[in-house]
Order: C-alpha cells, then sequence, then structure tokens
C-alpha cells in the first residue's frame, strides 16, 4: 500500500495537486512578505481573500468575462489593503487586533453580499486550465508543470517578480530598511507611511487575487467562508519562509503536495484515521522547520509602530 | 485684574473614547440595516435587549464572557512575556477534550472530585499545547505564530478523531446515526448553577483567574520576570534570567488558562462534546475574541474582565437582534468586524488626548511659576 | 576629488526655540547659529536638551516656538526629506543604520537611483569608494553593516550625509564609541570639512574634544542656553563649571589599599565572537581583591567578548575562569550573579536595563528573586520600596519617583542606576565595560569615585575601556587587548601613553623591553 | 354599535409560528436549506395568514443556539424547532420551562420521554436509503469501475449516507472500488475539489459527496466530464452536464405531522423519519441527463426494496 504511493501516476498527482492547491497561498503570502518585510503585520488576509473571491466571482458571473472579474478582485483587495494601511499606519492602531478585525469584517460582508446578490452557490466558467503548447507535450513534466490554469503560473511567476523587486529595485531597498529601521529610514527622508502603505495595499490586491485565484480559476464557485482558513495559513507560511519569496515558495509547495499526499494516503487505503491524514500537512510543516537550518531576518520593526518619538 | 478660569480637562472623555467609536461602528451598521431593509432602531433596541434584557439575557452574556476572559487572561500573560499566542482555538479545544474525557472515564466520582479532576486535566492539555509552541520557539527558533496556526488545526482534527469514533457516544453507534458527540456527562460533571439560568460556576473561576494573573504578573517573582523577558531578552539574560524558559512559560500559562477555558465551557454549558468539524463549533472564535478582548484591556488582566464583559455583550445582543430583524447572521460577523476594527483604530484618539492634559497640566504649573523665573 | 557641496549654506540660526515633552521643556527659548567653515560645540550634562535641539533643527521634532533661520531666510523644516533638501545632515547619536543591508544600500536608501526604478549599488559603490579615498573614511562599501566595528559604522554614518552633499553635518556624540586613534581621524576629516566651508555642529561629553576641535562652544543647560563662548577664551574648568552648576574635580583621589588573594583568575580562556571566528585567543589574567585592573585597547579586539565569557552569557570554547579558586567556567549568569559577580555591560539600553520597566523594577532586575525583595514566590513591596528609596538617595539617582518609568531618565542617571544595581550586592568581582561612555561629566566624576571605593570592598574590578585618562586614572595595573590576546600587563607607573599606544598596535612588552 | 362586531367577524385562524435554529445558512445546498425550503413549502400550502417561520441560521456555536431557542419559546412561538443534533443538551434544559411549547429536534430519535419531558418531537433522515440508490447507478455506470467519494469528517449523515452507496456499490456489481476521502472539514472547499481531482486521477468515473464543501468537487467533477451523484439538496443546477441524481430531503413530510399533532395538542413524545417510504426522501434525477433504461429501472427496484424493507440499505 505504502509502496503505491511511489507509482507515476501518485506522484504525477500529487505533484500536479501540489502546485494547483499552492497557488492560493502563494499569492497571498507573498502580498503578506512584502507588508511585514516593512514592518506591518496584517492578519487579515482571509478577510481579504474572501472579498477579493466573491468580487471576482460576481463579476465573472455577471459578465462572464474572467479577465474583468479578476480585476475587480485585485481592486477590492487593494480597497481593503489600503483600509488596513490607513488603520495601522495612519491610525497607528495595534496591527495583530486590527487585522482580527478586518478578517471579521471581510468574512461576513462577502457573506453578506454573496446572500443579498447571489442568494445561492452559482457556477461560473472562470480561467480555464491553459495547456501551454509544446512543454504540455512533454510526458510527464508536461502534467505537473504546464497544463494549470493562467492563474497558477502566475503565481509561480510572482516568486521571481517578488525576489527581483525586493533585491534589484529601490523601493525593495526602501521597504526592506523600513521594516528593519524605520527611525534610520525616515532619517534619510524615506517616508515610512508611505512605503507602508504601498507594501500593505499590495498585500490587499494579492490577497484578493489569491482569493479570485480560488473562485474564478480553481474553484469556479462561491460560497460562504470559502477560503476557510487560508488566509491565516499564508501567513503562517511567511514566518515559513523566512521573508523571502522563494521561502514562501517552498513552504506553500510543501505544505500543499502534503496535503495532496493526505489525500491519496486515504485513497490507498493506508490505514491511517483520516483524521490523522488530514493532520500531516500542519505536523510536517512544524517538523520541516524544526530541522531546517537557517538563518532568521524578522523584520524588527515588525508589528511596531512607528513614531518620531513625538507622539 | 481678575483670575481667568481654566477650563478643567475633562477627564471622563478618555475612557470614552472607545464606547464613542463602537457607536460610530453601529451607526455604520445601521446603514447597512436599512439596505438591508431592517429598522436599525428596532434592531439596536433588541441588540441591547438581548444582551440586557432579563436576568436569561444577562447571564447569557456573562457565559459568553467567560471562555474570552480565560482565552484573554492567558494572552496577557503571552504577549506580556513577548510571545503570541494565536492558538486559543486549539487550545479551548484540547482542554475541552481532557476534561471530556475525565468526565466519560470517572463517571461514578462525586462532583467535588471529578470537576477539579476535569479542569486540572483541561487546564494541563492547554498547557502541553501551549508549551509545544514555546519549546519549538524557546528551543528551535520555530516563530510561535505559525506554530500556534498549525496546532489549532492539529487540534481540530484530533478532536474529529475522538468523537467520530474512540469517545463517540455509544448511544449514537447502537442507533446507527453516529453523530459525532460524546455522551452526556454524568450530573456530577456538570459546573454548578449560580442562579436559576445558565450561569455557571465557572464565571467566578474566570474572574478568579484574571485576578490571579494579574497577581502573578505584578506580584510574583515568576510574573516580574515574564515581564522582564517580553520587554527586554537581552538584558533579562544579562541579569541571569532564562529567556528561552520564561517565554515557553508565557505560552505555557497562556495555552493553560484557554485550556482551562475549554473544560469550564464543556463542563459547565455543552455537558458534552460534539463537532461540527471545526474548532469554531465549539469555540464561537473564542480563541480570537480573546485576545481582541486581551488588547482592549490594555493587556490587562483586570482590564480583561469588563472588556470580555463588552464582546460577550455584543456577540450575544447581535444575535438576538439577528433573531428579531431577520438579517443575515453575516452582517452580524461584519459589524463584530467593524467594532473591532473602530475601537482599535481609535485608541489613537484617547493616547493623544492623554497627552495634550498632561502637557496641558505641565502648561499650567509653567504659568504657575513664570513670574517668578522672569524677574532672575 | 573635491567634496560635492552642492548647498550654499552661510549661516544657520535657531531663534527662541521652545520644545515641552510630557514633564520637561526640553529646549527652553533657545537660540544657536552657526556659521560656514565653523565648527560649533554644544555641551550640556545628560538630558540638558542638546540631542533635542538638533533633532528639530534636522526637521525630527517641530518646535512649539520659535524659527529656523537659513542664509537669514526663515525656512519650514517639516521632516528630514526637508532637512535633506536644504543640505543639512545628521550623525545621531544611536546609529541610524539598516544592520542586515551592505553600506552601500545604506547610503543609497532614499536617494534617487541613476537607473531609475532600478538599484544602482555598484555606481554607489564606486562614488562612495572614492568619497572614502578623498576624506579618508575607510570603510568597503560590499561589507553588510553588522559585521562593522563601531568605528566603521561612525565612517559609514558621515558618509551617507556626506554623499548627500550634506553642508552642515550635526554631529551627536560621535566620539562616545571610538577609540582615541579613530578621534584624531575624525577630527582630521572635520577640520578638514569646515576648511571646504561645511558648517559643523559638534556634540561631546569629552571637555578635551570640544576644546581641540571647535572655534565656538554653547553651554546648555535644563534646556536653556547657558552662555555661548568662543573656544580659545575659555578653559576645562570654565566650561565644566557652566555646564554643572558647580566646581567639578577633574582627578580622583585614590586611597591605598592592600590588595588580597586574586580574586578572579582567567587561565589561556580562548572564546568564539559572533562571527563564528574566535574573539578572544588565549587569555590569561589575574585580578586581586581591592584591585582595579584596566584593560585599553581598541574596540573589537576580544574585550566585549572576554567580559560576556566571564559575566556567564558566551561559553568559552577553552579555558578556565576561577572567582576565588571556585572554577566557574560555563556558568549560567544567575549562578555567577548569585556568587558575586558584577556586570556593567557596555550596551547600556540593550542589555544593561530594561526601558519599559520603571526605575525600582530596574532596580531590582538581578535580586528580584531574593531577600530583601521577595519573600517566597511573591515580590516584597514594603521592602522593594525602602531598599530601592536608599539605593536611589545613596546613588544620587535623579529621579520623579521610583515608579518613573525608566525610560524617563537621562543617560547618566541611567549609568548611575545600574552602578547602583550592580555595586548595593557587594560584588566580589566587577566587570565595569565602558562604564561612563556617553555620561556627561558630573555623572562620570561620581561613577569614577564609586568604582575607585569599591576597592576598598576587597571588590576585584576588571574595568574596560577605550577612554585612555579613565583607564589611567582608576587602574591598578593595566592590560591591552589586541586581536584577541593580552599584549602585556603594566604597573599604573609604567603605563605610559607611549607605551600602551604601541601595544594597542600590537606590539608585546617583552618585544618592546627586548626591542 | 361596538358591541355588533365580535359576532360579525369569524375568530381570525390563529397563525401557526414556527421558530427554527440551523447550525449553517439557509442557502448551503445542504442540511439547513433542506428544512428552509420545507418551510417554504408548508407555508405556500397553508398560506402566510396561517403560518409564519422565523429563523436563525449559522447557529453552529450551541450556547448561541440554546439562547436563541429560549428566545424563541419564551417568545410563544407554536413550534421552536432545534436542526441539528447538537441542540439536544441544551434542549432538555430549555423544554421543560416552556411546558406550553412544542419542540422538535433532529436528526435524533430521542425525544427524552425518559428524562419526563413530553414537549420534544424529534426526526431523523435515513440517508443511507438515498445512498444505496445512488450507489446502485453508479455501480450500473462505472466504466473504470472505480468510484471517488469526497466526505467531511466520517459521522452522522456523511457516514450513513457513504455506508449506504458503498452498500449500493456492492450489491450491484462488487468488484467496483470506492475510495473515499474524508477531508476533516465541512468548509474546505478548495480541499474537496483537490480530493475530487485526485479521485479522478486515481481512476474513478463516478463521484459522489455530502456536505457543503462539496460544491468544489461537483466544479472538477464538471470540467473533466466525471458524473455526480449528490445528497441533501437537489445540486442539479450546479452541474446540469453531469449530475445524474440527488437525494433530496423533503422534512415537510415531518413537518405536517408535527403541525397536526400541536394543532391538537400533542406537543411532543414521537419519533419521525424521513425516508424512501414515506417520500420524506426522494430521488430526483437530471432531466436533462438521460439514464439508460435499464439503470432507472435498477433504481427504482431499489427504492421498492428499501421501502418494502426487503432491501436493507446498510450492510
Ligand atoms: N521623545 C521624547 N519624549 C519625551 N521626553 C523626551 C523625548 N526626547 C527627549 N526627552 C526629554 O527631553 C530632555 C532632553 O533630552 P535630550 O535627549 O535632548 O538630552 P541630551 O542633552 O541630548 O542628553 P544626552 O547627553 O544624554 O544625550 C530629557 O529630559 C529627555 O528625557
Ligand atoms: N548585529 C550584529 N550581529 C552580529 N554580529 C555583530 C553585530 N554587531 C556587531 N557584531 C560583531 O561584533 C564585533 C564587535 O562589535 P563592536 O563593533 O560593537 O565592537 P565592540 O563591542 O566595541 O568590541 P569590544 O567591546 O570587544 O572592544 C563586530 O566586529 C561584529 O563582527
Ligand atoms: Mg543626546
Ligand atoms: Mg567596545
Amino acid at each position: 500500500m505504502i509502496a503505491d504511493l511511489f507509482a507515476a501516476n501518485v506522484i504525477i498527482g500529487i505533484l500536479t495537486s501540489g502546485i494547483r492547491l499552492a497557488t492560493p497561498y502563494l499569492y497571498a503570502s507573498i502580498g503578506e512578505t512584502f507588508g511585514q518585510l516593512s514592518g506591518v503585520l496584517n492578519l487579515g488576509v482571509d478577510g481579504m481573500m474572501l472579498m477579493g473571491a466573491y468580487a471576482g466571482f460576481y463579476v465573472t458571473f455577471h459578465t462572464g468575462n474572467p479577465w474583468l472579474g479578476l480585476l475587480v478582485a485585485i481592486l477590492v483587495g487593494a480597497l481593503m489593503g489600503l483600509a488596513m494601511a490607513f488603520i495601522s499606519v495612519t491610525l497607528k492602531a495595534e496591527q495583530g487586533i486590527s487585522g482580527i478585525g478586518v478578517y471579521l469584517f471581510g468574512l461576513g460582508m462577502s457573506d453578506l453580499l454573496f446572500q443579498k446578490t447571489l442568494g445561492t452557490v452559482e457556477t461560473v466558467s472562470g480561467f480555464a486550465p491553459l495547456n501551454i503548447p509544446l512543454l504540455s507535450d512533454i510526458p510527464v513534466l508536461g502534467t505537473v508543470f504546464f497544463s494549470h490554469n493562467i492563474l497558477v503560473y502566475g503565481a509561480f511567476l510572482l516568486v521571481p517578480v517578488a525576489w527581483f523587486i525586493l533585491n534589484k529595485t529601490t523601493l525593495g531597498l526602501k521597504i526592506k530598511a523600513v521594516g528593519q529601521n524605520p527611525a534610520a529610514a525616515d532619517a534619510l527622508g524615506v517616508s515610512v507611511a508611505r512605503v507602508r502603505y504601498a507594501t500593505v495595499t499590495l498585500g490587499g490586491a494579492l490577497a484578493g487575487l489569491a482569493g479570485a485565484s480560488l473562485s474564478i480559476a480553481l474553484l469556479n464557485v462561491f460560497q460562504q467562508n470559502l477560503t476557510s482558513g487560508m488566509g491565516f495559513i499564508a501567513v503562517a507560511l511567511v514566518y515559513f519562509g523566512g521573508w523571502t519569496p522563494t521561502g514562501v515558495l517552498l513552504g506553500s509547495l510543501l505544505f500543499s503536495s502534503v496535503n495532496a499526499l493526505q489525500l491519496w494516503v486515504q485513497i490507498l487505503g493506508i490505514p491511517i484515521p483520516s483524521d490523522f491524514a488530514v493532520m500531516m500537512p500542519y505536523v510536517l510543516t512544524i517538523l520541516a522547520l524544526i530541522f531546517a537550518v537557517r538563518k532568521v531576518n524578522q523584520p524588527a520593526s515588525l508589528s511596531k509602530v512607528f513614531e518620531r518619538g513625538e507622539g | 485684574m481678575e483670575p481667568k478660569k481654566r477650563i478643567r480637562p475633562i477627564n471622563w472623555l478618555g475612557p470614552s473614547i472607545p464606547f464613542l467609536a463602537a457607536l460610530a461602528a453601529f451607526v455604520l451598521g445601521a446603514f447597512m440595516l436599512l439596505l438591508l431593509g431592517a429598522n436599525p432602531i428596532e434592531a439596536y433596541a433588541a441588540l441591547i435587549d438581548g444582551a440586557f434584557g432579563s436576568m436569561n439575557s444577562i447571564a447569557d452574556t456573562v457565559v459568553k464572557a467567560t471562555p474570552l476572559l480565560f482565552v484573554g487572561a492567558g494572552i496577557c500573560v503571552a504577549f506580556r512575556g513577548g510571545v503570541i499566542n494565536i492558538g486559543g482555538e486549539g487550545q479551548l479545544v484540547v482542554g475541552a477534550l481532557a476534561a471530556t474525557l475525565a468526565a466519560l472515564t470517572f463517571t461514578t466520582w462525586p462532583a467535588w472530585a471529578l470537576i477539579p479532576v476535569c479542569l486540572l486535566l483541561g487546564f494541563l492539555a492547554g498547557a502541553v499545547w501551549g508549551a509545544i509552541a514555546g519549546f519549538l520557539k524557546a528551543y528551535y527558533n520555530v516563530n510561535e505564530i505559525l506554530t500556534t496556526i498549525m496546532m489549532n488545526q492539529i487540534a481540530v482534527q484530533l478532536m474529529n478523531y475522538l468523537l467520530s469514533g474512540p469517545i463517540m457516544d455509544p448511544v449514537q453507534i447502537e442507533n446507527g446515526s453516529f453523530i459525532p458527540q460524546t455522551a452526556r456527562f454524568p450530573a456530577a460533571a456538570d459546573l454548578p448553577r449560580l442562579v436559576p439560568t445558565r450561569l455557571h460556576l465557572g464565571v467566578l473561576l474566570a474572574v478568579v483567574v484574571a485576578i490571579l494573573v494579574w497577581v502573578l504578573l505584578w506580584r510574583t517573582t515568576l510574573g516580574y520576570r515574564i515581564r522582564a523577558v517580553g520587554l527586554s531578552p537581552a538584558a533579562a539574560r544579562r541579569a541571569g534570567i532564562r529567556v528561552e524558559q520564561y517565554a515557553m512559560l508565557a505560552l505555557l500559562i497562556s495555552g493553560a488558562l484557554a485550556g482551562l477555558g475549554g473544560a469550564v465551557q464543556v463542563l459547565g454549558v455543552n455537558h458534552r462534546m460534539f463537532t461540527d468539524g471545526s474548532a469554531t463549533g465549539f469555540t464561537s472564535s473564542a480563541g480570537f475574541n480573546g485576545i481582541v478582548a486581551a488588547l482592549f484591556g490594555q493587556l490587562h488582566p483586570l482590564g480583561a474582565i469588563p472588556a470580555s464583559g463588552l464582546f460577550g455583550a455584543m456577540l450575544v445582543g447581535a444575535n438576538k437582534m439577528q433573531r428579531v430583524v431577520q438579517v443575515p447572521s453575516a452582517l452580524i460577523t461584519a459589524l463584530n468586524g467593524l467594532v473591532v476594527i473602530f475601537v482599535v483604530s481609535s485608541e489613537i484618539w484617547r493616547r493623544q488626548l492623554a497627552r495634550r492634559q498632561e502637557m496641558g497640566a505641565m502648561r499650567e504649573a509653567a504659568l504657575a511659576t513664570a513670574p517668578a523665573g522672569e524677574m532672575t | 576629488m573635491s567634496l560635492p557641496v552642492t548647498h550654499k549654506i552661510d549661516s544657520v540660526a535657531l531663534r527662541n526655540i521652545v520644545k515641552r515633552f510630557p514633564g520637561v521643556i526640553a529646549s527652553d527659548h533657545v537660540n544657536f547659529d552657526v556659521k560656514a567653515g565653523e565648527i560649533h560645540a554644544l555641551l550640556g550634562e545628560n538630558g540638558a536638551g542638546k540631542t533635542t535641539l538638533m533633532r528639530i533643527l534636522y526637521g525630527l521634532y517641530q518646535p512649539d516656538e520659535g524659527e529656523i533661520l537659513i542664509n537669514g531666510k526663515p525656512v519650514a523644516i517639516r521632516s528630514p526629506a526637508d532637512s535633506i533638501q536644504l543640505g543639512l545632515g545628521m550623525i545621531h547619536q544611536h546609529f541610524m543604520l539598516v544592520p542586515t543591508l551592505s553600506v552601500a544600500a545604506n547610503v543609497a536608501l532614499g536617494l534617487k537611483s541613476s537607473r531609475g526604478l532600478l538599484l544602482d549599488l555598484e555606481v554607489v559603490s564606486q562614488r562612495l569608494r572614492a568619497l572614502s579615498e578623498t576624506y579618508g573614511l575607510r570603510v568597503d562599501p560590499d561589507a553588510m553593516v553588522w559585521q562593522l566595528a563601531v568605528g566603521e559604522q561612525q565612517r559609514v554614518e558621515i558618509l551617507k550625509a556626506l554623499y548627500r552633499g550634506a553642508a552642515l553635518l550635526i554631529l551627536d556624540e560621535p566620539t562616545a564609541v571610538l577609540t582615541p586613534q579613530e578621534v584624531d581621524e575624525l577630527f582630521v576629516t572635520l577640520r578638514r570639512m569646515a576648511a571646504e566651508g561645511h558648517s559643523l555642529i559638534f556634540i561631546s561629553h569629552k571637555l578635551h574634544e570640544v576644546l581641540a576641535i571647535s572655534h565656538r562652544v554653547t553651554v546648555l543647560r535644563n534646556g536653556r542656553v547657558v552662555q555661548t563662548l568662543n573656544t580659545a577664551e575659555t578653559s576645562r574648568k570654565e566650561l565644566a563649571r557652566l555646564m554643572v552648576g558647580r566646581e567639578v574635580m577633574l582627578r580622583v583621589e585614590r586611597p591605598e589599599v592592600q590588595f588580597g588573594a586574586p580574586r578572579l583568575v582567567i587561565k589561556d580562556l580562548w572564546v568564539t565572537g559572533d562571527k563564528g571566528l574566535p574573539a578572544v585567543r588565549g587569555t590569561s589574567l589575574q585580578i586581586r581583591s581591592g584591585e582595579i585592573l584596566g584593560i585599553a585597547g581598541v574596540s573589537g579586539n576580544g574585550q566585549r567578548e572576554l567580559a560576556e565569557a566571564i559575566a556567564g552569557l558566551r561559553k568559552p570554547t577553552q579555558g578556565q575562569i576561577l572567582i576565588d579558586g571556585m572554577d566557574v567556567t560555563g556558568w549560567r549568569p544567575e549562578k555567577l550573579i548569585l556568587n558575586g559577580l558584577a556586570y556593567i555591560s557596555e550596551e547600556r539600553f540593550r542589555d544593561g536595563v530594561v526601558k519599559d520597566l520603571t526605575v525600582e523594577e530596574n532596580l531590582m532586575l538581578e535580586q528580584h528573586g531574593h531577600a530583601p525583595f521577595a519573600r517566597g514566590i511573591f515580590l516584597d513591596f514594603g521592602r522593594i520600596a525602602s531598599h530601592t528609596q536608599e539605593m536611589i538617595r545613596d546613588f544620587e539617582i535623579k529621579t520623579p519617583s521610583r515608579q518613573t518609568p525608566l525610560r524617563n531618565l537621562s543617560g547618566g542617571n541611567i549609568q548611575k542606576l545600574i552602578l547602583a544595581r550592580e555595586l548595593t550586592r557587594k560584588p566580589r568581582v566587577l566587570i565595569a565595560s565602558q562604564p561612563t561612555r556617553g555620561v556627561d561629566i558630573g555623572s562620570t566624576e561620581y561613577i569614577h569615585s564609586r568604582l575607585v571605593a569599591q576597592r576598598a570592598e576587597q571588590t576585584a574590578t576588571l574595568l574596560i575601556s577605550e577612554d585612555l585618562d579613565e583607564i589611567r586614572n582608576l587602574s591598578d595595573r593595566i592590560a591591552v587587548m589586541y586581536e584577541g590576546r593580552i599584549m602585556g600587563v603594566l604597573e599604573r607607573e609604567d603605563a605610559s601613553i607611549e607605551k600602551l599606544g604601541l601595544m594597542m598596535a600590537g606590539v608585546s612588552v617583552e618585544s618592546q623591553e627586548s626591542g | 354599535q361596538p358591541a355588533a362586531a365580535p359576532e360579525a367577524t369569524p375568530e381570525p385562524v390563529k397563525q401557526f409560528r414556527v421558530a427554527v435554529v440551523m447550525p449553517s445558512q439557509i442557502n448551503d445546498l445542504a442540511f439547513s436549506q433542506s428544512m428552509y425550503d420545507a418551510l417554504n413549502v408548508i407555508k405556500s400550502e397553508m398560506g402566510a395568514e396561517n403560518f409564519d417561520f422565523v429563523y436563525s441560521e449559522n447557529m453552529f456555536v450551541v450556547d448561541e443556539a440554546a439562547a436563541a431557542i429560549r428566545d424563541y419559546a419564551s417568545q410563544g412561538y407554536n413550534l421552536v424547532i432545534a436542526h441539528g443534533s447538537q441542540y439536544g443538551s441544551s434542549l432538555v434544559e430549555i423544554a421543560p420551562d416552556f411546558p406550553n411549547t412544542s419542540f422538535a429536534w433532529g436528526t435524533t430519535v430521542d425525544t427524552f420521554t425518559d428524562k419526563g419531558i413530553t414537549n420534544v418531537f424529534a426526526y431523523e433522515a435515513r440517508s443511507e436509503q438515498g445512498g444505496y440508490v445512488n450507489g446502485v447507478i453508479a455501480a450500473m455506470m462505472t466504466q473504470s469501475n472505480v468510484i471517488g467519494v469526497v466526505g467531511p469528517i466520517e459521522t452522522g449523515d456523511a457516514k450513513l449516507y457513504v455506508d449506504g452507496f458503498k452498500a449500493g456499490v456492492a450489491a450491484t456489481k462488487p468488484e467496483v472500488v470506492v475510495n473515499v476521502n474524508w477531508i476533516g472539514s465541512f468548509s474546505d472547499v478548495a480541499l474537496a475539489s483537490e480530493a475530487a481531482q485526485t479521485h479522478i486521477n486515481a481512476g474513478a468515473d463516478m463521484l459522489t459527496g455530502t456536505a457543503q464543501m462539496v460544491v468544489g468537487a461537483v466544479g472538477v467533477a464538471k470540467e473533466k466530464g466525471v458524473l455526480w451523484f449528490g445528497t441533501q439538496s437537489n445540486q442539479t443546477s450546479l452541474a446540469p452536464e453531469i449530475v445524474v441524481a440527488s437525494q433530496v430531503y423533503k422534512w415537510d413530510v415531518v413537518l405536517r405531522q408535527i403541525i397536526d399533532l400541536v394543532k391538537a395538542g400533542t406537543l411532543g413524545g414521537t419519533a419521525f423519519q424521513i425516508d424512501l417510504a414515506n417520500k420524506g426522501e426522494v430521488i430526483e434525477y437530471n432531466p436533462a441527463f438521460t439514464l439508460p433504461a435499464e439503470v432507472g429501472q435498477a433504481a427504482g427496484a431499489a427504492i421498492e426494496g428499501i421501502s418494502n424493507g426487503s432491501i436493507k440499505a446498510l450492510p
């Protein structure tokens, strides 16, 4: 039975599922990485994902155009991010708690809108899998890597893009400086507030995109609490990734692949109670961090309000 | 010349700011209610009635506040110790499970023995759940936010496992209905009721625990060390305090109190354990709301007492409102979020006010001494 | 290459500046000005309001009253962005660097890139190299800031300002963490800048530095200007009196004491530093009871690691530490503290005190678990009150009350608090690292007298300092550390500046004698 | 003349008022919606002037539900329905305080008569029966002989349905493999979808599943053109192309009996169930899907057999 796990179709299945499931986590976690690197802890990701998922779904449902849905999802997410930035930067509110508030608001609001505008679970034709010509014909690799919908490719493309922004642009430098030592950045005339507004809004936009990747690409439905806590896992994955896009990529893939693996464990009848199988991704993510040897550069000002000392 | 009368700073304004903020959120909520075709005045009257309208509703409010206070008191310890515990949900669940196991095992024990054992086991289970995160942080540098989020899910699956077999109500299996719940606990495991409402002894226990946490943090050497570690690990280490141990201890205590809260909840309210597959079904998000209550209470366990009460009132009242004006419950969740956002955002005005008052007092003092100063 | 003075500043003037903080008036109608080509020193005790005034000039604080004039015209400086625009630069008392970034990145931060949105660190590095050559400010642009020693970090701060073409440079206690050699190098740079037409504001607690470098001196006390003088027309004594408001004894009385048996013995100690390399390499030392052994030397030569190893904060990889003959190698700090070890660490704010606890709570940081502070597991507030009150009185700590948050105390008073806490325990062994760094002369005088008084209490004191005067005034014997090794130990009388200087450059006593 | 009025207008028929407390949302396409729909059926049958109901949805937290139940009872509703087995312990405490109010709860068989309580009805659904029928159809239609099942946690209604489904398959075509994935959640749509995907990768050409998160699985089935069997509500609207049949709960069958009893003065003591025999459970076929005739016949035979007791839906 355990040997069955190493059958080709199982491994291909696990990898393909892992890549697909990683998509929403990647968007949301990389967005959160930007925010945290600049010093803002946003625990409201899940609420932003839900609002994005709803908005994207609603627009796609009514226009039939997933691109438009995607755009609106990103805008709605960005708006939520902007609100979070206003709360945590301008109003200097405690970040953890305001994030929980944003989460609750998004959870309730997306559901309320869903009930009032859709009323019942509907389906849409969102982004369909896009077989990349030639590449998708490669045996095994083709299925695993090149037969997904466009938002999956987008998520993986986001990793090098985020890496580039963080390491090769002036914006990236400002983000890291503001997160590590906001007073130093401020003393050089860098606007701490502006940088944090930018990252948190970007984080919101990516959370909205993450939600849309569920509602109009992977699942093509919307339902109350569609994300079911994925946003919190996304926050956890930022810590897993040690605030680097590549780390987040590793974490997302690990978590998702183990989730895919546990589904196979059940199907192959490996005698583990299903509840323990479901636990596997959570346990393994923790174990992976225990055994990983790594240097962690937590943004020193994470979740701390910046004030010039004048109050 | 007649001395000008100076207006004294109004010192009730500060404490009233969070209430004004909550009010603003409710005003926004009123517009949402209007859009949904409900009468906001009727709705809010129902909310207040639901939270405070009768003995029963007051009891419901207090009962609702109880787990918030257990979690909140624990959060005070964790955050003061510089560690973040987002694992209240899981800790409530394992605490309840441990109490459940005891209640189902020692069915013949009298109440005076059974209840303390159940509570103790709940406390210990929560402690273990918190300590795992603490241990991994202290000795493997694994971030506790990640661990506690993951441990929540692990607790849920553990609960699902236990309730779908090992401790499922035998009657359920016999009937073939397989509802994921345990048998009702023996009556000896019921927490005594205080008055003929749902108010149970756990409420008092929560208040006592909050006071004990205050004693712990500000009156004992242990609490002093936890606070020192939270404020400056480097200074604490130099002063001979074992930073890792105390960070772990803070998470352990925090988890233990949440676990105790879970045990109280199951013995005082549910009298049996059941699952709807999620933690929320049992905790009603007390693991998160407790964090909010603690922070509203300025991370002070005594401040957490009224904060939990008000939060409980809002949750209970909102349900009544949903029943009376028949708006979707989703509105309540959204409104809850708005209140949290508005209240936490209003802190800035409270701080500014406090500062302005301090400066005002200073200027007054300066003016009083100015003539003498200028003559020299 | 000459300096790119992009801004022309003839004069900067602060007029009637008032700044209030809750509980204090940090600037009380201050008037202050500096001209092109001038080095204007600002003197004052801890908490006199020097930093506050400079932060107002640099746009970090907004004044409650008063105005700032540049070249005679009032200007509005709302943020550092404005002041940088106007040609102001500031070296902050506590460095404003991002430790996780490279030197070049720290310099490039906030500047327009020549490549638009993309970083141009190579270009910055190149220009930085040229600039550091011009001013003799040696630093590797590609090094990570966390790897730099304090002196190098200081140079990065100056380069940051120069790179931005600052015409006026504010230096807030730039020498507090520098070695005498580094101070000399800095002064060369500063003089050169002044000669090129820069304006400089220089803050220091060290009167000889002020006398050596400045053209004019302004003395602040309690937020007010006491007097502005021409440096050439004043003296150390006068400045000290203006600052403190009384005569200051600039030398400590050292009564003779009888040394006892060796209390602290270190044998062939090896300690690894933060970079993973051995920082202490086979150090051996002995300190007798009643004796002060001074360790001189350029920072970064293993002094900190040595102190931390003795205090139990670092595990030695090899060797032995003995206190009164008992092997305490590898003991945890709590056990060492119980056995009579006291440690005044050089990083006062990082590990000396907890800023958000009260004065009282800081005074019991090590002892809180024992009598008289605790009874069982409970803190004994009655006795805590009387004991801390006593400590505050005995050590002349200026604080509104025992319950005041420590963050509200001035630097000198914080250091006195640490001293009170460590000395009240009647330590057998005391390690004092940079005990008066950044502390004003009044408090320095007091701290010195208390350290010397410990000799009569039979304490063995290890004094680590970069201030050679301090070392020579207080120590009974003087050792010099270089690259993790002791270059030799001199009796107080033999320790001439020349000998010490050679040793600090890595020439051992033996080779000096043989040579 | 004011005295004339009472004689002239007939006494208005007292409106029958029902309050229901439900664990999830009224539009969950599953457990709560089935009750909500049934109440609406009754309402349209009896007319709004004779029947009205209010609801509290999303009452997954028991103490909140208890407060709602108590509140409704004190407001004088004729019947208070606690639509969730987890509400039982609360009901034991509340019901005796309101002896003139009738309560109903499900799914269960326990009316608490052993505790001396007389005003509680119980109801349950024999979901394994519809599961069995779905299993029969799926077994006859599968070509790959692999069928996938996506469930929440292995308990209650979901377990019964899946057990019935497996029994139906086994009785029809023993060589068919039924793979079951319990995803540990009633809400994780993404994982449900991935589970369906995994079943398909494992060779399944028929899928079924239960609880509200299966919409994710239906989506995958639709995308891959794999046939789907629903339960609890009619799921045809989600994917008209691939839904074959749904077991649908008709609680109105039970509600009608309870209302009649309450009107007649009996406030509790009876346990009801919905099943294929009493038409409380109905297999609704997708009209857009043409079922092979012999399959339809076999399904009909299964319904018949279960109804008359000749077939046991559970092994
Ligand atoms: N942000 C602030 N909030 C409140 N009080 C402050 C603040 N900054 C400075 N102060 C107070 O203002 C006074 C002047 O402080 P300042 O830092 O300017 O002194 P200083 O002369 O630079 O002292 P030092 O020599 O120790 O650096 C002190 O009493 C200090 O406690
Ligand atoms: N943030 C940091 N992280 C890691 N290592 C550091 C950090 N800061 C400084 N170091 C290391 O510590 C060494 C000594 O640091 P520093 O510049 O503070 O000298 P110092 O403490 O004055 O030395 P000493 O007291 O021994 O004379 C540096 O060379 C550097 O390698
Ligand atoms: Mg200063
Ligand atoms: Mg040093």
